[in-house]
């Protein structure tokens, strides 16, 4: 791949210091996420969720500490597998849930499903199911934030094999031209469905994209949260500052197969690669630091799982009884109620 | 009263609403330092600066995608298309994200967007410059589409798209564009959704947009010397349709003729054909004719291209067949 | 004769047509190691090596325009759109270069290219990936747009579209894979621009394509139930349109229902009924009626996604409206 | 801009030795383009050419330069502006100012025009009017050659402006993973209409946009046509032997407007800028060097000037009395007839 040096990078502050406290809050948002979709396979199984699913299990690091890193009035844009990034931002699981199930209570009413997850007050705005779709509209909010004179920053969330589609390329191009207040943030999980990186982009190195864009660029590993929210830390307020945007790889991996109609290990990829990257778990990574450092104990971790098994197990319930949309939802919200 | 250009008539609208309202900008490819490729923005960068009048690279896809996120938070751009034909480039953020963003997101986030332009052919620009989409985004649930005919309309219809909620694909004319009209002083509006009728006639009714105005006047004028008396109906906006006002006519006259400057099949024009003929089927003395242009990509070769245009003459037959003269 | 699935039926095609002609090779998302994402291509790249069985990364603009390159140097790509909807990136490709290339060099450049995948609505997979668009391409000059409903027709079409000199966009159904029907054994085509009497009647024409063949044959049989007989025309070929036989039908009938899957604005549908009422005017004893998808995005909850899909109920209704029984 | 350093180059071999035959038939090449464009100049604005007219006047070496490296079986694939292009392949001046005034004779027989010029026999395959449309399909004709395990090679020439749309970044990225025989030139005139290159795009050396596709690249003086030719024989035998794509930046100049409708020089740039650049015109560039190597005396310069413009005034005067297309043309070649 192409000889270049990486472009000089502001020296990593040493991670902020963090208390037992935010680490107990992001431990338990991981597990959140962690039970949730596996709760949510189960149900999807059952049938009570249909159309398209792809579980975020192995890269809850990466939306942990994305979110960790932000205020709660920036804006943040992600794919199709956005529940991690939807429940990080605190959306409950009970919204995410029944929205999965198709029903009323839904964060978009039923009417968008699993791809097309929404919070308008949390700053939340998709859950794109078009590759590559959401990077121009980030782009543009945060265009809107520079417009406005605010210091909010829109942070976008994809998978890396976006980064080979034409929208990738236009879109960091305008966001550092303009210097846009955007982090653009690569979950570089290995597979585009059944495609691995190397079949798919002409270099693997894809923060070396970055350089097209005279664009600053970090690696980052994206099993380890705290990791990732100092990288984010940086790029964040680069973007505050109004320096520019930046793109972050964080290196990460999905135990599970694409959707829900893909083996966990298809013919793409073996057995045995699955195995060694569950190793390195985001929630055993987290964890163990905290052990380390005395933030929790082994009955506080078991009560911790309990309480949050419990509330996904509400989550389940809620959505299974909550009630349809109305017949009448079909006509709604195509264009907007005349004033 | 004010006699401008179809040109300086939009340029007054999107002047008066920037003036108007400071979410609104204008983003695309030569629209600031240049004045724009067709000069439809002449002096706005120097009125409103560089971050509300904002050159692009050439990335339809992109800076389309920008305005779609821009709108998401509440303002309120106005994407220049060079040319509707470069649209196709951005047509996946146009479809997929601006029409579906609300529907998508259970009413939470709408796109107030504008994406605006000429579209058809000029003169001589060949294929690949030279084409009528209309149809193609008022297939779209989500989006509305305009195609003014005259400047008074082009400048009212403007102001609407821009307040307008919802995206709106607003096709200009690149061969309007010189186009002297009446246009009334001050602030004004003209709805998106009513149709007008540009001249009254008792015979036959003729269904036209955008460049088809002017084609289905001279065919009126014509007709009239034959003492055949046309109605010419202006649809304004593609989608909504004001369906009332063309069947209102068509109830009167029994007979209409459907002219477009895009291509026949699934065109604008059949669906006028569709809506007509199911709910005034029992008034039609004659089927519903369409004139539209030839059913090829647009030669360069002058003749040719002249031969491909929906004309006068045109319609002026379609009407003596629907009359069963000669 | 075999049975095989509407899948099998085009990975058939798909095989028999590569070991025909070694000009024709397939490319796309997922295609060769995967099988293609839903299992269309299963087993060439194992018969076929990677260099005609290609994977491409994820950039439906680029991999169209290098199919329409491939072709314009004698090649016969077969480019796969893992869906439709993806393909709106790839539209200015299809549009702008393969349609028109052959035009704009006075002849001199065809591109003999077949873009295929599924296209419409499958289940519960919400707005953005669920759309049907063949009103778009069949609007187009220079493009052939085959959509068929069974195994055998897939079979047989996709074979004519590989060997056709010109541009084709083939939309299949992801909800048809599944489809088991008859196919022929051996070597056979089906040529394009050929509809199908699927069923013979005499009371009201029905005509469709695609998915909708399914949903206008339930139709006809529980019509029957009620001893109205019912002729339903399944299209094929989308453009160009086989009018004559849907004339010939309705000459017979004297009354039509046009079903589809697409939203109702200038669908193909409109153009059905365009066509009909002006050809066929006299032989009307009422207005052509249309059932369509309902005019929104659509909605991923279930029972939402059923009301707006096209069903034999809409179509009984429209029949008996048509039929002015009740 | 991006401190990125250029990847390891081959070291440019000294230019081969070339004849006072070939300097002779270049320098021709660009006198042909020189008096052709401005006669299609004149000619538009008499009414005789319609739509839009892109001339050439200024890049003469980027194409005479290229074609050099070139064999008869290669490809060419060009954007709108492609006069120079046509005629330095081979195609006579006749059959480009016949195409321009729509006439039967042209080489799409007056139904492509300007913009869409193609000559299959010389394997010249258009003449593209959406920046950035022929890129992939340069690819596409390069993937054709590798299928066909030919050693033709695919040569696509497009403006600086393109390296920032999406169909530049999906090619170059499939071209280079897919190693296909293709060069990728960029003719660097520093103008997008009235866009500056440091307006449009984030980084101001285009070659650097190689790197994101581990592809090899150079920059070359594009005023220097025997620079240019030396470039593309190293790239062009990169294609062929089957070591991948290249991507090529010329640095070159348009001295007249974007097109007919577009002043010499609009507010965007100044008469001093054009003059200045005037001042090492790619003719005078060659034919300096043709005299220095005393390949050319300016009795002989002058007899060659004065042949050209006899051959131009030929294609006008053959171009205005040849017959429009009959009008049956309108509908043929939108389908191939039926066998
Ligand atoms: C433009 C487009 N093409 C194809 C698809 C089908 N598709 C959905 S997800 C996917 C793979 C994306 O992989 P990546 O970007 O790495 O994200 P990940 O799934 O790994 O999170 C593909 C090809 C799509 N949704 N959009
Ligand atoms: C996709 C697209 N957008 C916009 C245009 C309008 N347009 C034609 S040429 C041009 C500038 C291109 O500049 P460059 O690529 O540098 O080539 P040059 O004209 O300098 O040779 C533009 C914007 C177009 N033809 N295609
Ligand atoms: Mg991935
Ligand atoms: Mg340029």
């Amino acid at each position: 791949m192409a000889r270049t040096t990486a472009r000089k990078r502001e020296k990593p502050k040493a991670g902020a210091a963090v208390t037992a406290e935010q680490c107990r809050s992001w431990l338990r948002q991981m597990l959140v996420i962690r039970h949730f979709e596996e709760k949510a396979g189960e149900a999807y199984t059952l049938g009570k969720i249909g159309g398209f699913l792809h579980l975020y299990i192995g890269q809850e690091a990466v939306a942990v500490g994305c979110m960790a890193a932000l205020r709660d009035d920036d804006y943040i844009t992600v794919s199709y597998r956005d529940h991690g990034h939807a429940l990080a931002r605190g959306m409950t699981p009970r919204a995410v849930m029944a929205e999965l199930f198709g029903k009323a209570a839904g964060g978009s009413g039923g009417k968008g499903g699993s791809m097309h997850l929404f919070d308008a007050e949390r700053r939340l705005l998709g859950g794109h199911g078009i590759v590559g779709g959401h990077i121009p509209i980030a782009a543009g909010i945060a265009f809107a934030c520079k417009y406005r004179k605010t210091d909010q920053v829109s942070v976008c969330l994809f998978g890396e094999a976006a980064v080979n589609i034409g929208s990738f390329h236009e879109s960091l191009n305008m966001a550092s031209l303009w210097k846009l207040p955007a982090v653009f943030v690569v979950e570089n999980n290995g597979y585009g469905m059944g495609t691995a990186l190397a079949r798919a982009s002409a270099i693997m190195d894809i923060s070396h994209r970055a350089y097209s864009y005279a664009m600053e660029t970090e690696v980052v590993d994206g099993q380890d949260m705290r990791a990732v929210k100092d990288a984010m830390d940086r790029a964040v307020e680069r973007a505050r500052r109004g320096v520019g945007p930046s793109l972050l790889e964080a290196r990460t991996y999905r135990y599970v197969g694409h959707s829900m109609s893909d083996a966990a290990h298809g013919t793409y990829r073996t057995k045995e690669e699955v195995e060694e990257y569950r190793q390195r778990d985001p929630i055993g990574v987290l964890h163990a630091y905290m052990k380390t450092e005395g933030y929790i104990t082994d009955e506080e971790f078991t009560a911790l799982d309990a309480e949050v098994v419990a509330e996904i197990d509400d989550a389940i319930a809620f959505a299974d009884s909550a009630p349809d949309p109305d017949p009448s939802a079909l006509y709604t919200d195509v264009y907007a109620e005349p004033a | 009263m004010q006699t401008l250009t179809y040109r300086d008539a939009l340029n007054q609208a999107l002047r008066e609403e920037m003036q108007r309202d400071d979410r609104v900008f204008l983003m695309g490819e030569e629209v600031a330092e240049y004045d724009g490729a067709y000069k439809v923005s002449r002096g706005l960068l120097k009125e409103f600066g560089p971050m509300r009048v904002v050159d692009t690279p050439i990335a339809e896809l992109g800076f389309a995608g920008v305005g779609v996120g821009a709108a998401m938070v509440g303002l309120r751009p106005v994407i220049e298309m060079m040319t509707f034909n470069f649209a196709l480039l951005a047509i996946d953020q146009i479809v997929n994200s601006a029409a579906k963003m609300r529907y998508m997101s259970g009413g939470q986030v709408g796109v107030p967007i504008v994406f605006r332009g000429p579209g058809g052919a000029a003169l001589q620009l060949a294929a690949q410059h030279s084409q009528a989409f209309e149809s193609w985004y008022a297939h779209i649930p989500g989006l509305k589409v305009v195609m003014p005919g005259t400047p008074a309309d082009a400048k009212g219809l403007l102001k609407s798209a821009i307040r307008d909620d919802d995206p709106v694909v607003f096709i200009e004319g690149e061969m309007l564009y010189n186009l002297k009209g009446d246009v009334p002083d001050g602030d004004y509006t003209i709805p998106i959704g009513v149709a007008d009728i540009k001249r009254a006639g008792d015979d036959v009714t003729l269904v036209c947009h955008s460049k088809t105005v002017g084609v289905a006047l001279k065919a009126a004028e014509q007709l009239a010397e034959e003492s055949i008396s046309a109605e010419v109906i202006d649809l304004r906006t593609i989608r909504p349709m004001d369906t009332e006002t063309v069947l209102r006519s068509v109830v009167k006259t029994n007979r209409c003729v459907v002219v477009e400057e895009g291509w026949p099949f699934a065109g604008v024009g059949a669906q006028v054909v569709d809506t007509v003929q199911r709910e005034a089927f029992d008034h039609l003395d004659a089927p519903l004719l369409r004139v539209t242009g030839a059913d090829v990509p647009m030669p360069y070769n002058k003749a040719l291209e002249r031969a491909a245009k929906a004309d006068p003459s045109q319609v002026v037959a379609a009407v003596k067949t629907v009359l069963y003269r000669e």
